[in-house]
């Protein structure tokens, strides 16, 4: 099997599916000869011509409005937008548009055949800028799923899984972890669940949560865990919407501790539903509060990032406190 | 990059310098312009059209008239506008994407959506495409090829632009047009419509009506330009501002947009010039913005009365035809409401589906939930018990109708 | 003291801070001589002039670029966005640039003379887009604050507070109460107090907590539970960002029992970070899993409106299943 | 509503016909075109003019070099446009507005902003305006009337229409100018912007860089228009398109643009046509996407070296003076980038002021838990630690430059 880094990966996945299906397109800013600022889309244009994979002027909104269109019509977009900083612009055409497509018209029409993809996260000197994990905002807005892979191998399958879906997807890629997470990716054509978490570590004192980059992280904080000889389990939610809350529940009615972690800011992201839902769910066997391992409460800082970012000591810490409440 | 003419003093051009004219061919009298030919229009073809906005006309005006009874929660109406948009579809291969904003029942109406199904989306009921989820006067219909419309504004402007982007690369030889009001054009949308569509050579037509308002907005204060049809030279688009109230200017005009977008693959932009007749929506009084005269003398241009004298001078019609079409269309008005409104609601698994496409686990637990309140407290939900009540559900026969009307 | 309605008290809140400080603008679609499509801003263009009270082309990017500017000019904007539903489009201005305008610029530059009022909420026949809650999308963004006000007294004296605030407000104006809340108001300029949350009601047995039209839903609950003996104490929020939470917590570490509601959908709503704080300040006080009673995970529908909604009687099934839990 | 002259047969517009010539006053070799008379340019502003154009360069080339060995995360340049930036910034007075996208240094240079103050926001420490929040580049000062850059696209131009707004209330006879490129008029904002801004009369003046590129995207695919002055006919705005290379030209255009402003209180788009000579940013290669051959092409039309000839034929500059100049601003770079390198960063407290005039309660608490956290783990947070520690703390000297360089 090959090793693939992410960018390898999401680049073959929709190699993949605009060999496979002449409807798929793939659009955005510098999406075009040059592949895309992290160059995502190398090499698409060359492969499949100048109508299906192309630059678009600088308007987010335009993107998604052009590509609710398209999906509408039966195309399959893959609309990128260049940081998920640069969403906004986008969020009334996402929101009131694309969320609400099927549903306003009884399934006369709908937008289901798009996919968005955009680079999120921090830990990479962006600032407040080329930083946010901006999909709390979108986890409150039913009609919309919103996926986020934590490898090359699971980017590659939660891809083509978005691109086929037949609801719209949010599809936001850890950028840190483009060049910098490597693994085996088979090349061959094979998709991954939607609204599927994954235990991607058994564990029987306490469970830890998250999703994309954090996955990472908590697996170094885990480590230092286990050296405690605290049992962990570790869940990577995948979907933030719809959420696999029976997993989650699942393994807290057996560990009675859970500890969120997400690099949003605190107020408001997704920890907070997970934790309100879970601790109704289990609240008799919970045997200590629901932590959370977030952001701060700021927008994203440069200088002093790395102070400020939900990193694995902090998880540790929690994981710590949650075991010795 | 841009090779243009050198100039070596600063001279700031205005835009004054080019006014856009506006296309007319028919006179309030029903005669041509002077040196005016009017478009190729068969008879059979002219009916139809004048047909769909006298329909239209009298549909707006029984709603509006429902809804000061009470009867209907909400309306608006196309009065005044009724040549712009009935005959820029007209203008159209019925195949055709149309993407509207919401004062365009007319080019459904002339699409051949019933008053049925009109009164079906007015009253919410469980006929009602949109399951009645939408405020009234928000219709769609997939075999018509119109899209469902959406509140927000402008929203649906570069949806057009994707819209007919994907029917160009299906190479169907269609295109789509997008229906705005001169106010939603102000939206950042519009810009972004327009900039890509130029850009990626969409076979879309960009249809303002400039009706003079945005609710209390007059355009003077949406914009300090004449009108929206000089931004085309922002995108070098194709151009064109005909007067709105004239059925043969608004179809000759539309008809060669569809030649150039489907023929070419180029964007182009209509502005018909208007006027909003009646209020902005029900909700609306318009005599705390506008004055009676200048309505009245806009009500002198009525577009439903030029098309008449036209086709009466062609010895198409006669006033003995008039009445006898309006008389039908009030009864049939009557006959449908009343048939609708006592439609039942649409049932309480309507509040659920199509938020995906198949109920996630999550949202049938929540209906569930609901399921059991509503059964609890039953008569402090009446429209959703009924739907619980399976003696209820099977028998009235909406079911049979659902069949043939859905559409899809 | 006089007798208003709420939009009487907005109205009489506008034009006394207009009166006093002739910095202040108000402006937004159909604002002007119209008076807004509510008439929330009736005669204010003809008191302070078109310069000061204004009419905006149809665009609300435009509409919080152009108040952002004029903020950071050192005016005071007061913009309306007609319908909460029509914010989005703002969106990008909102989040990326009025919350971060001060920090990113080190307090060289803000805009906290901004003010944004929106109506909002649902219960009006409004269907998908006239009946949106949209505070937990903002309330994720560190830098804005966010206000509600539940009756006209509180109206007047919260937006007169926003409007001097030193920081951005949204201002959601329950737009069901409008003319249905009436109320004495006092002619005189008050402010209250932007962040604190106020009890309405004390009580022992449980803490139930809303904002904006939810308190009057809430005061019919309690009532039927009253009647049940069950002893209720009611919060207003008042300001979901910043929240006050050490009133809750003090008055959850009281009554053992939390029931939260809000009209915007469950996933994501601003009730799952209070039951997250709360359960994590409260863990070994809380008697009862903290319950939510929100508007359902999809589209604000309009025919079955009354089932969609979070009513009274969910609210007072959700206080006797605390209880009795 | 619009009057306008009729016609009677349906002919499009297409924006060809209205081509908006290029102003120029100054030839590469420095000398004036036929019929070209220079603006007034007294030579001491002449050599302001071309300090800061120096200055800017050298500045450029040192920290792309900084960035290159690994000093600085990142760097954007703003080579082959200091003539556009420079130019526009000294027809202005110093105390109008400027808010700019962010490849705008010239502008600061000109207005007096030190090498000290570039550094430190470059480097992110402790005196850094911006308290080490934003990427490099990011600068702004309020003294010096120049808004801190934002990285989001576009939505400094509805916020210029507001500030200018702003100004025309106060009555201060003085105006904003808003830096942009052609990309960024792609966005909605854009539109929204100059809309408002005609409507409303604000005495703004919108000065587009028409570059070339976005990016890796060519203007022919950003637009398919011949450039974005032809929008300005949409909003009946007053525009000119300028030689951007140009000094003499963009000075005199921008200075007509800015009594046209401040004396009708009418905004004013102004398009200066240029070329991004260098990559994007320091993350971008554009051999990708473009040719040395076109490189080499505008590497001709250099702006500084035109304004290099021009004061040299004045006889207001030499060789000498060019090395003495080159010389002590590189000596300059490097002294003050080896100063700023070694400053602190700003203390852990900036993590959380300024998210809202006051730190609130919650924000103390994350801020108290991190503190202990970090004194916890001291190591893993160098930055951090720091100023958590009261001797080092008290030990620099930054304390005493904080007071006169807030700016504030
Ligand atoms: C994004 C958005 N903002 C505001 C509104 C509220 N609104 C509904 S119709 C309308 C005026 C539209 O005017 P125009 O586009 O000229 O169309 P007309 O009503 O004249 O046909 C406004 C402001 C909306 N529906 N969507
Ligand atoms: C809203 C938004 N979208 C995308 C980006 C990413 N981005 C940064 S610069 C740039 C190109 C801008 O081109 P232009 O406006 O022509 O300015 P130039 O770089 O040529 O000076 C892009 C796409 C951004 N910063 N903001
Ligand atoms: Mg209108
Ligand atoms: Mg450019």
């Amino acid at each position: 099997m090959p090793t693939m880094n992410m960018l390898q990966a999401i680049n073959n996945a929709l190699d993949i599916a605009m060999a496979e299906d002449d409807k798929v397109l793939c659009f955005g800013e510098d999406v075009g000869i040059f592949g895309g600022v992290f160059r995502a889309t190398s090499h698409l244009q060359e492969k499949y011509g100048r109508s299906r994979c192309f630059n678009t002027p600088l308007v987010e909104q335009g993107i998604i409005g052009f590509a609710n269109g398209l999906a509408a019509q039966g195309s399959v977009p893959v609309a990128e937008i260049q940081f998920a900083d640069y969403i906004f612009p986008a969020f009334d055409q996402i929101v009131n548009e694309t969320a609400k497509f099927r549903y306003r018209s009884g399934d006369l029409f709908n937008v289901g055949g798009l996919t968005i993809r955009a680079p999120y996260g921090g830990g990479i000197s962006g600032g407040l800028y080329h930083s946010q994990s901006p999909e709390a905002y979108f986890a409150h807005t039913p009609g919309l799923k919103v996926v986020v892979p934590r490898n090359p191998y699971q980017a590659k399958g939660l891809l083509l899984g978005a691109i086929r879906d037949p609801d719209p997807v949010l599809f936001f890629e850890p950028k840190r972890l483009y060049r910098a997470s490597t693994g085996e990716v088979p090349e061959e054509d094979y998709q991954l669940p939607i609204g599927e978490a994954e235990v991607t570590r058994e564990g029987t004192d306490v469970t830890v949560l998250g999703w994309g980059a954090q996955m990472e992280v908590i697996d170094r904080a885990v480590e230092l865990a286990e050296a405690e000889n605290i049992s962990c389990e570790v869940i990577d939610l995948r979907s933030i919407l719809p959420w696999d809350q029976d997993s989650v529940v699942e393994s807290v009615l057996k560990t009675g501790r859970l500890v969120i972690t997400h690099e949003a800011p605190l107020t408001g992201g997704f920890a907070g539903e997970i934790a309100a839902a879970v601790q109704e769910r289990c609240f008799l066997y919970l045997e200590a509060p629901i932590a959370r391992v977030t952001g701060m409460d700021t927008p994203f800082p440069l200088t002093l990032e790395k102070e400020y970012l939900a990193d694995h000591l902090k998880v540790y810490e929690a994981i710590k406190a949650s075991v010795a409440f | 990059m841009t090779k243009t003419q050198d100039i070596h003093s600063p001279e700031f051009l205005r835009g004054d310098e080019f006014s856009i004219p506006t296309f007319r061919l028919l006179k309030q009298d029903g005669s041509l312009y002077e040196g005016a030919q009017a478009p190729e229009l068969p008879r059979e073809l002219a009916l139809r059209i004048y047909h769909s906005m006298v329909a239209t006309r009298v549909l707006d005006e029984r709603m509006l008239a429902a809804q000061r009874q009470g009867r209907l929660s909400f309306y608006m109406q196309c009065i005044g506008e009724e040549a712009a948009v009935i005959g820029a579809t007209a203008a159209l291969d019925d195949a055709d994407m149309i993407m509207a904003q919401y004062r365009e029942q007319g080019a459904l109406v002339y699409r051949g959506f019933s008053y049925d199904e009109f009164m079906n989306q007015l009253f919410g009921n469980e006929l009602d495409y949109g399951k009645g989820r939408q405020m009234p006067i928000h219709y769609g219909s997939r075999k018509l090829h119109y899209m469902t419309i959406s509140s927000p504004l402008a929203t649906q402007i570069p949806q057009a632009a994707g819209y007919a982007y994907g029917q160009k690369l299906a190479d169907e030889a269609l295109c789509t047009l997008c229906f705005f009001g001169e106010g939603a054009a102000s939206e950042g949308d519009f810009h972004a419509a327009l900039n890509m569509a130029a850009v990626h050579e969409a076979p879309v037509i960009f249809f303002c009506r400039n009706n003079g308002y945005a609710i209390s907005t007059p355009s003077i204060e949406q914009f300090a330009a004449d009108g929206v049809a000089p931004r085309a030279f922002g995108y070098r688009m194709h151009v064109i501002r005909v007067d709105g109230n004239d059925i043969l200017a608004v179809l000759a005009a539309t008809r060669e947009a569809r030649r150039i977008a489907v023929e070419q693959n180029k964007p182009v932009l209509i502005e018909a010039m208007s006027y909003r007749l009646a209020a902005h929506s029900s909700s609306d009084d318009p005599s705390g913005y506008r004055s009676r005269k200048e309505e009245e003398a806009w009500r002198e241009k009525d577009p439903i009365l030029r098309m008449q004298h036209w086709l009466i001078d062609q010895g198409w019609w006669n006033d003995d035809e008039e009445k006898a079409l309006q008389e039908s269309l009030r009864r049939e008005v009557l006959e449908t409401m009343k048939r609708a409104e006592k439609r039942p609601p649409p049932p309480l698994e309507s509040l659920v589906s199509d938020v995906y496409a198949d109920v996630t686990p999550a949202l049938q637990q929540q209906l569930d939930q609901l399921k059991r309140h509503v059964r609890q407290y039953p008569d402090a939900y009446p429209k959703g018990v009924r739907s619980l009540d399976p003696d209820v559900a099977a028998g009235h026969d909406a079911a049979d109708h659902n069949a043939d009307q859905g559409g899809k």
